[in-house]
This record gives structure tokens, C-alpha cells and sequence, in this order.
């Protein structure tokens, strides 16, 4: 038996409801349909009330949970796709992000976000939107790229006394599976060595952490170069000291990316790097990012789109023969 | 209505064997409501703009099938070229809007598109118009549009295919009012209530609605009762809708309804439905494998630029 | 109404004379409307979410005068210690959330600050309130939120303060129903009208509200007829409103409306109404006084972050 | 007689409306009332049926530009303050900004949006929000610092096939006056050298442009230091090419912005010069930008939020004797 990562995300939920009354979910078609990826499966059944069905009302949704959180419970709201939740993009970076600085009183909700790309889905099913709430105050911004990370940092996402964005990837849902679920007890805002090396560093989250795996594995075949990849695990806050420390042992950076290029986490890790850590640098740092573009429908385009095993191991070779 | 039918069940397989990636979103059982308002509209000269379950409308609106099987097999020649797929294409400069996923949000660009003929003179006898679900009546777009289109009076047509689910949730948990042609009067729209398994009735209401909107009676509402009869798409099995609901009145199917209006009304006798069936099937079979033939987009080749006065790096 | 009127017309010196940074907004002739709301509401049980015109609603609720004049004074010691200013105080902890300025979105958080109680089983007696004006009508977030309070039938009541301006903009520019009460049915909640100059219809027409949401009858939507006495804004001379509205019923000061009728109906005597006067003149006077000797925040003391549990970098 | 930079943006729309019969005004009560900040100010009774009071919808008013944009008109719409702009975000980002991409179509749309801080103003009128729209491709992003500027770039963003984000600063629109308006040609995409310098280089925007003068012009008595201040002038596209030349000439960069501090344009400005130009540092890059928390309203903690002279000279002190 093996869990997935959307598994990993519903036992989590289905752990957080049965030990805290004070979690719900809202979301459409969260009851009992299950969600649209089947991440609160079985739950409504199990939790009578406590798994509601929200109407297409993305503003509302996060209004509401807002209120319930006030109130001192602890809503965990599904985006049906992180898309949507540029509707309640205002909700969320005004209502919910400002709350416990402006009154003292704080907002424990968390946003769930089925994010990033898969092929097929095209422009309004696969962006990645946590560069657009980091860049407000009062968020923070999770980032899980492994199945027990998917389990633990929900745990500890609704354990904030903040609100929290959950960027759950979905090329990650069904494709990743672990043996089983086990704790390293890593906090949020601790970073994680991948893959520890020592030519370069490759700074990555999400999904993009197995792409930096794979484009590892094959430098280390190619010319046995090792490559450290660092998961960043939550990208506000952004764990430097672990960041700094990698750049310290390999005097190279590549910041990896599925977002737009346009700022976003890769600019603000080669950025904090040079400012924090420019002695550190041995060649100057290197972003890889997916296109300026909307993420395409065609499988074809969609992975050139993205960083990818080869166009990483591109930029690799780059940083290695600087 | 039988032509998107039949293209219709043909993406559905196509996608089952898994030729279609992505999505594949039907318009089964939504055929009349859609095909009426599509054959009430001038193309070239009205503004329609489909959502997910319009195929029906945009073949009567003249929407060429081709349109439709290269955008979801992923042609380059395509109207989207690959960039974007299934429903998401669209014709703007021919009065066809491309759609973007985020519900409710076409109301406003048809208002727009509206407003831009009457700042130009180039508005009368014009209609615009969209469609919506249930469920999409519940977004801040949907209302922010239709407030906007009735404070400014266009000739607006908006129908609501109220077909008793959005994906899988229930109108009870979607909205509290009795009926959601209760709301065309806080809006200070015109209202009408169709049954949208009836074709006859379908054409006769909305045909109407339009008219009234081309002779200036301002916006107008049509709330169609219906039931889908696909999945939400065809990846879902639609399991959660009671048999009850699929036997009644608004479970029927309304392309058996229209068949059996067209042969008793003598409109068309069974032969000719007949013969417009393997012309259609083979229509379809046409544009299918053209399409399939046609390349795919090349990366090397696609122009990676989202802004069109700058090419460069931005 | 009459304590908050003079407070009001404090702040309005302050700001004139420069003491208040940022914008006063006042509540100027709707203070009939928003205090039978606050007054029908029970402090330490119901929520209550004012917006911009409602000191006379947070008055009746109980909210302090001294949270008044230190927010709008920037004392470090008012409950948004100088981080918020003016009408965006509140103490959310004792059912009285603070607004942020998008118009609208109070009505999901006050839904959901009852959906919670109902979570708790805290809900029994239980009314959750808010305002908004004809201008917020128009909003998405007001739509969805009152959607979504009318799907989960909570007892709560939403004020429609129609008062014919959303800033310079008149009504015919934001809507175009007859009555913003036509859109109750809509949404499946209970209508009620009232004229907003007439304090005693005020009272009867919103506490029948409560009393009915508080009972179990569901969501109650009030609409009140009034006409705005101030400026938007204490910057604004309000010179876009026509003579003819003041000068007709709507234009009617409702503080004078309600003198007569406490006097004529027997409830106060003259006296006793200047008696009032001189006591609320002398506790706005004092708050005033005490808000401005208090220190403003201080940089260096400032507690930098926004999240709680993370008080470094991120 | 002078002109302000409100008055620049509001000549610049009568120009537009008198010579471009496509051009319209639509927003929050611009017509009669003339705008809350009186940028239309008479523009109505001048052009009857051209200037049109829109219900407070942004998420419709967006919605309805794309739609006459795509008609082949050139709407600019006006957001009461930027912060209300959080209600149009997904109309921007994904209708407007994916627009051209998807369907070959461009639509031609400005949105102009009263940005940055005020005292007393708060956490929803002070909003910087352009790295939001930067990061969505599709888009054009300027933040004119300058009265001329405020006017050419308006017409030039209307004159642009593109949706042009065009982000007006609000403590600029009657504090910043010149005695006319002049042309210098620039277009959009280009930034310019406000001060010329050797000792090191400012990239800013808007009205940071100005808090960066007046440190210059300090550092300058205070040791006759030479501080080269760029004005970024777009901030999408980045005219990397102008920053560059600057940073090869003094060596040293601190990037300057009134935005929140994770991510946004200092994250990229210092990223992009460390991935194209690091050989050209003599020292760690710098960044310095608002705190990390929603703007306040007391106008003391707001001094304190946002980069002033005092702050941005310390910052430069720090690379001056690095
Ligand atoms: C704003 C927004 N939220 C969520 C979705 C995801 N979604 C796509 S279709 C759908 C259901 C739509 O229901 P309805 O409007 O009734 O149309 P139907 O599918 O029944 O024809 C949902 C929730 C979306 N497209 N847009
Ligand atoms: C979403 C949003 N858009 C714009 C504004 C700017 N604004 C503040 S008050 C106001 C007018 C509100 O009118 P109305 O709702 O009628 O309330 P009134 O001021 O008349 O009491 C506007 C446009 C805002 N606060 N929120
Ligand atoms: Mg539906
Ligand atoms: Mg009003």
C-alpha cells in the first residue's frame, strides 16, 4: 500500500477534523462529491456539518471563513483550482492578510490551492499564484513537494494562528506516492536539502523539486556533478539560512520556478542571495522560470513552457562552466 | 441541435480513447435551449458568447465544426492555435467572445462590446448576448454584468440554463430564491421562463426575447429548466443526480422531444431526419479527421510573446 | 443619534481645523436608520458590522466614544493603535468587526461569523447585522455574500441605506429595478421598506427585522428611503445633490423628525432633549480631550509584522 | 503658470478624447463630479456620451472595457484608488492580459490606477500594486514619475495594442508641478537617468524617483558623493539595458521601491542585474522597500513604513563604504 499526495492531503484533513472541532472545509463540490480531485473524499460522510458545499462565490467564500475564523475556528477553504481564487483575490489579500494587524485579532484560515500545470489544462487551470500573495503581508505561503510534506505542513498550516496559503501541486496528486507518511519535523519556514551536492545549488518548491532531482541525476551521470537541491517548502517565509548555507558549500545558484517569469520566488531568492550572500558566489546566479506567456493548452507547448529535466540541466551546465 | 449532437458524442468518444487531452465539456440535453438562442442571432452582425455548454449555439450561430474539432484535437490552424483548447475558442472579431473559464465573467465583455457599437453608431438592430448556468449566477461577475448591462440598457439577451447542478452541487445549496427569474426584476430586466426540453417552446421564448431586444425593449432574462444529461464533463459520470430528477419532466431528452415535434408538426418526416443524420455524421467525420491530420503546434515555431507591441524580453 | 450627531459634528470641526488626518465620514441624517439597528441589536450576543455612515448604529450598540476619537485621532491606545484610522475601527472579539474599505465584503464575514456560532452551538438568539448604501449594492461581494447568507438561511439583517448618492454618482447609474427591494425576492430573503427620516417607522420596520431573524424567520433585507446631509466625505461639499431632493421628504433631517416625535409623542420633553444635548456635548467634549493628550504611535515601539506567528523576517 | 502631475494626467485624456474618436473614460464618478481626484475634471460637458459614470463594479468595468477594446475602441478605465483594483484582478489578469495570447486579438485598454501612499490614507487607498500586474503576462506596466511623463505615457499607453496598467502616484498628482509640459521622446520601455552619477546607482520609480534625488542631493553635500538615480519609468518591460549602463559605471546598485518588501520590482531589478551583469558589481547589491505589513494610517507610522531621504541614505552609506 502506498499513499499519494492527494491522499496525504485528504488524511490530513480527515485527522485535522476528527481531532479539532474547531476545522471545517468549505468549497464546491467538497461534500459529497468529494471535490473535484477527490481531496475530501468520504469526509462528508464522516464529518456530518462539518464538509459544506459553497456556491461559485470565490469573494464570499473567503469572506465567510474570515468571519468563522474571528470566531475561533479554524476553516480550511478549497479553491477548486488556484485559478479561481483570483476572485477572491481581494478577500484574501485585504480581508484576511491585514486582519490581525489592523485589530490585534488573528485570522487562522487556511486557503487550499490545487495549483501549477498538467498538460492539457491550460491557461485558467494551472497557474501558480504564490508569488501574488507573498508579496502581501500577512500571508503565509506553503509550498509542499513531497507526500509527507503535503500531510504535515496541512497540519501545520491550520495549526497557524495566520492565515495560510496552501499550494498543493496538482501534476503531484496522483503521480507522487510515498510508502508511507512519515514526520522529519521540519516546521513551516524551514527549507529542506533534497539532494545534497556540492558543485551547485538549485533552489526549487513544489513540483519543480523533482525536476531539479531528475536534471541532478543526470549531471551526476554526465560528468558526476553534484547538484544540492534545496525545497524551500514555504516560500514566505523563505528559509535563507538553510538558502545561504548551500550557496556557502557550492558558490552556485540556479533559482528554479514554475511561475511567470516576472518576479515570483526566483527573483526573490537570487535577489536575497546577492544581497545577504554575494561573497558566496562564485559565478553569478542563474533563474529558471516557465514563459512570459499564459500557460498553454497543448501538451506540446505546456512542456515548453516549463523548466523541464533538459532546459535545467541547460542552465546547470551554464553555472558549472562559469 | 442534432449536428452539435452528434459532434458532440463524437468528442466524447474521442476523448474516452483518449485522443482529447484535457477536458471535454457537452452541451447533452442543453441542445434546444442553446441551438435556439444561436439560430435567433445574425453572425455577423450579433454578439454571441457561449459558455461551456453551448455547442448547439454556436453551430446555429455558424460557427464552422472545424473551429471546433481543431481547437480540441490541438490544431495549429486552429482559431487558438493550440494556445488554448476545447471550449475556450472563440472568433472576438466575428462576434464570437472566447471564453475564459472564470464563471459569469462574459456578461460584462458582451455589455462592453455592446457599448462599443453604440459609441461607434454601429448598434442598431444589434444583439448580444451569453449564456450562463445556475451556478454561475451565484459569482460577483455575473451580477456586477448584468447590473451594468440593465443600467445601460443594451440590447442584452442572457440565458440561464438552470439545469439543476453546477459540476456536482444542487441548486439548494446554490441559491435560496424560489426561481432565478425571481432576480430579472431586482435587476430591472425583462424575464421569461422557458421549459428547456421543449424546442418548439425554446425557439418561440427566446426568439422572442431577442426580438425584444433588437426593437430596443432593453436586456432581457431567459430561465431555461433543464437537466444535463452528460457528466459535468467527461471525466464525470454525473452519479449524483437522482433518477427521480432524470425521469421526470426535465429529464427528457430535448433532441427526442424536437424529433418527434419536427415529424408530428410536419415540419420533417422521419426520412429527412434521417438523412441529416449521416450528412451530419459525416460532417463530423470530416472535420474530425482533418483536424487529427493537422499539425500540432511546434514549440520552436510558436511566437513565446504575450503582448503584441513588444516582442522582445520584457 | 443624537449623542452620535454631536460627536459627529465634532469630528467634522476636527477635521476642518486640520486635527484629523485622512477622511471623516459621516453619517449625517441617516443616524434614524443606523441607530434603530444598533439599538435593536444586544451587545456581547448579536454582531454588528457598521460601515461608513453609522456612528449613530455603533453608539446604540455600545461601542465607546473614546474608540471613536482615538481611532480617528490616531491615539496609540484606540483599538487599531494608529495602524487604522476613522470608520475602519472595530473589535471584532465583541461582535463588532472592522470594515476594510471594499464595499460589500462585510456581508460574508458577518455569514460567517454566524456560520461559526452555528458550529459552536452558540447560534440560539443569535442576530448578525450589517449596512451598506445603494453604491455597495452593486459589488460582487455584496451578491455572493447575501447569496450565500440566504443558502444558509442565517438569522441575520442587511440594511440597504438608499440614499439616492454612491458619492457623486445618483442611483440611475447604479441600478436600474425599481427598488432595491425587488432584489430581496431574489435572493430568497425577506423585504422590508422604510422611510430612513422617520425614526419611529425606523424602529418599528428594523426591530420587527431583528426580531423576525432573531426568531428563526431567516435572512431580512431592509431598505431604507433617505437622503445623505453631509458631503461623501468631509472634503466633499456634496453640491452634485439637487435642491429639489433636499428640499423634498427624503431631504428631511431625521434628527428633527425624531425631536418631534419624542416631544409630541410624549417620550421626552423639550427639556429633557437639552438636557441630553448639553450632557453628550460635554462626554464628546471629554473623549475628544482625553484622545488627543494620549500619545500617537510611535515607530520605534511598533510591533513590525503582519502575521502572528512569525514575528522575523520572512 | 504650472502644471501638476494630476493636471498632466487629466490634459493628456482631454488630448486623447479630442484627437482619437476611439478613446472613452469610464470609472466611479468621473463624469459630472470629475473623479476623486479630478483627473476628468470637465472632460464630460467636452466630450457628451464619451465619459461614463460606471456602478462600483470593477470586476464589470474591467470586464466591459475587454469587451470594447475588442471592438476596436480604446477604453481607459479609471480605478477610484489601485487598492479597488483587487476586485477587477482576475478581469485583468486572466480576461484582458491573456487576451491577445489565446486569440490573436489585442485589446487596447488603459487602466489607470491612484496608486501609492498618502498620510492617513491606510491600508486600502495606499497601495502600490504594479508588481502584482507585472507578473501576469500580457500586461504593460508603467509608473510615470514625472509631470511630462504622466502625460506623454498616457498617450502612450493608450496608443499601445496592449492592456497597459498605467500606475499614477497619488502624493505626486498636486505636490509635483512643472512650469510646462515638454517632450523628451521617450518611449515606453525606456528608463531614464534623472541624476547622473558615478558612486553608485538608484533604480527607482514613481515617487520614490524623488525620495532618491533627495538622498542623492544629502549624500552629495554630505561628502560629495555622486549618486546616479535611474528612473525605471515602465516597469514591464524593464529596460535592463539603461540599468546596466548605470551599474557599470558606479558599480554599485540599491534598488529602491514603495512596495511591500517580498518580491516585486527591487527583487527583480536586483535579480536581473545579478544574473546579466554581475561581473559589473563591485559590491553586494542593495534593496530597500516598505515594511512587511499592510501601509498605516498614522501618518508617523506611515513615514516610518515606506523608504524616506533618511532611510534610502543610510542604505547607500552601507554600499558607498562597502
Ligand atoms: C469562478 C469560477 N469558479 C469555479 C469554477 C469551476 N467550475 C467550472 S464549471 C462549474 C460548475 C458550473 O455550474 P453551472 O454554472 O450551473 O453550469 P453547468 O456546468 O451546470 O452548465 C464550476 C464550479 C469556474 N469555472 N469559475
Ligand atoms: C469596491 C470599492 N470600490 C470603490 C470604493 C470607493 N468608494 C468608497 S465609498 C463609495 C460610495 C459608496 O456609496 P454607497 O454604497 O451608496 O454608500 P454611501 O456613501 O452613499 O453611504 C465609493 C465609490 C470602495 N470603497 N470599494
Ligand atoms: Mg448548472
Ligand atoms: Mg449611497
Amino acid at each position: 500500500m502506498s499513499v499519494t499526495y492527494v491522499d496525504a492531503i485528504r488524511d490530513a484533513q480527515e485527522k485535522l477534523l476528527r481531532d479539532d472541532p474547531r476545522v471545517f472545509l468549505y468549497g464546491q463540490d467538497i461534500s459529497q462529491f468529494g471535490g473535484a480531485f477527490k481531496a475530501t473524499k468520504g469526509l462528508a460522510e464522516a464529518f456530518p456539518g462539518r464538509v459544506l458545499d459553497s456556491p461559485i462565490s470565490e469573494d464570499a467564500m473567503i469572506g465567510m471563513a474570515v468571519g468563522a475564523a474571528i470566531e475561533g475556528l479554524r476553516p480550511i477553504v478549497e479553491m477548486q483550482f488556484a485559478d479561481f481564487s483570483s476572485i477572491a483575490f481581494n478577500q484574501i489579500v485585504n480581508q484576511a492578510a491585514t486582519h490581525f494587524y489592523r485589530t490585534g485579532v488573528p485570522v487562522p484560515l487556511t486557503v487550499r490551492l490545487p495549483s501549477g500545470g498538467t498538460p492539457g489544462s491550460g491557461p485558467f487551470h494551472s497557474q501558480s499564484m504564490e508569488a501574488l500573495y507573498a508579496h502581501y503581508p500577512g500571508l503565509i505561503v506553503v509550498t509542499p513537494a513531497t507526500v509527507s510534506d503535503a500531510y504535515h505542513m496541512l497540519l501545520d498550516a491550520v495549526a497557524l494562528d495566520d492565515p495560510v496559503i496552501y499550494c498543493e501541486h496538482k501534476f503531484l496528486y496522483r503521480w507522487l506516492k510515498a510508502p508511507r507518511i512519515n514526520g522529519d519535523g521540519l516546521p513551516i519556514g524551514k527549507a529542506r536539502i533534497t539532494r545534497p551536492g556540492k558543485h551547485a545549488t538549485v533552489v526549487a518548491y513544489s513540483a519543480m523539486v523533482h525536476e531539479a532531482v531528475r536534471a541532478a541525476d543526470r549531471l551526476k551521470e554526465e560528468g558526476g556533478w553534484e547538484i544540492e537541491v534545496v525545497d524551500l517548502r514555504s516560500v514566505k517565509p523563505l528559509d535563507m539560512d538553510t538558502v545561504l548555507a548551500s550557496v556557502a558549500r557550492t558558490g552556485r545558484l540556479l533559482a528554479l520556478g514554475e511561475a511567470f517569469p516576472w518576479g515570483g520566488v526566483t527573483a526573490e531568492v537570487v535577489s536575497r542571495v546577492c544581497v545577504e550572500g554575494f561573497h558566496l558566489l562564485d559565478a553569478p546566479p542563474l533563474r529558471l522560470n516557465s514563459r512570459d506567456t499564459p500557460v498553454p493548452y497543448h501538451p506540446k507547448l505546456w512542456a515548453a513552457h516549463r523548466p523541464t529535466p533538459e532546459t535545467i540541466c541547460i542552465e546547470l551546465r551554464k553555472l558549472l562552466t562559469f | 441541435m442534432l449536428k452539435a449532437r452528434l459532434l458532440e458524442s463524437k468528442l466524447s468518444s474521442l476523448y474516452k480513447a483518449g485522443k482529447i487531452v484535457g477536458g471535454v465539456y457537452l452541451g447533452k440535453g442543453q441542445e434546444a435551449v442553446s441551438a435556439s438562442l444561436g439560430a435567433s442571432l445574425v453572425r455577423g452582425r450579433d454578439i454571441f458568447a457561449p459558455l461551456i455548454r453551448d455547442q448547439a449555439g454556436r453551430t446555429a450561430f455558424g460557427e464552422s465544426m472545424l473551429d471546433c474539432t481543431r481547437t480540441y484535437l490541438g490544431s495549429v490552424l486552429g482559431p487558438m492555435k493550440g494556445r488554448d483548447g476545447n471550449i475556450h475558442r472563440g472568433r472576438p472579431l466575428e462576434g464570437l467572445p472566447a471564453m475564459i473559464s472564470h464563471l459569469g465573467t462574459t456578461v460584462s465583455v458582451v455589455a462592453g462590446m455592446l457599448v462599443a457599437r453604440r459609441l461607434k453608431g454601429e448598434m442598431a438592430g444589434v444583439v448580444g448576448a451569453t449564456c450562463v448556468g445556475d451556478g454561475a449566477t451565484s459569482t460577483g461577475s455575473f451580477h456586477e454584468g448584468l447590473n451594468m448591462v440593465a443600467i445601460e440598457n443594451l440590447p442584452m439577451v442572457v440565458i440561464v440554463a438552470n439545469n439543476q447542478f453546477a459540476y456536482s452541487t444542487p441548486t439548494d445549496r446554490q441559491y435560496a430564491c424560489e426561481d432565478l427569474l425571481d432576480r430579472a426584476k431586482g435587476y430591472g430586466v425583462a424575464g421569461h421562463s422557458v421549459d428547456g426540453t421543449d424546442m418548439l417552446a425554446c425557439s418561440k421564448v427566446i426568439g422572442r426575447a431577442v426580438t425584444l431586444a433588437r426593437e430596443g425593449a432593453g436586456p432581457q432574462m431567459v430561465v431555461a429548466r433543464l437537466l444535463r444529461l452528460s457528466g459535468h464533463g467527461e471525466h464525470d459520470d454525473g452519479s449524483y443526480v437522482p433518477n427521480t430528477l432524470r425521469a421526470g419532466n426535465l429529464g427528457r431528452d430535448c433532441l427526442e422531444v424536437a424529433t418527434a415535434q419536427m415529424t408530428e408538426g410536419g415540419y420533417a418526416g422521419a426520412d429527412e431526419i434521417e438523412r441529416w443524420k449521416t450528412e451530419f455524421t459525416d460532417e463530423v467525420q470530416a472535420a474530425v479527421a482533418q483536424a487529427q491530420q493537422e499539425p500540432a503546434p511546434d514549440p520552436w515555431d510558436e511566437e513565446w510573446f504575450a503582448c503584441k507591441s513588444t516582442t522582445g524580453r520584457l
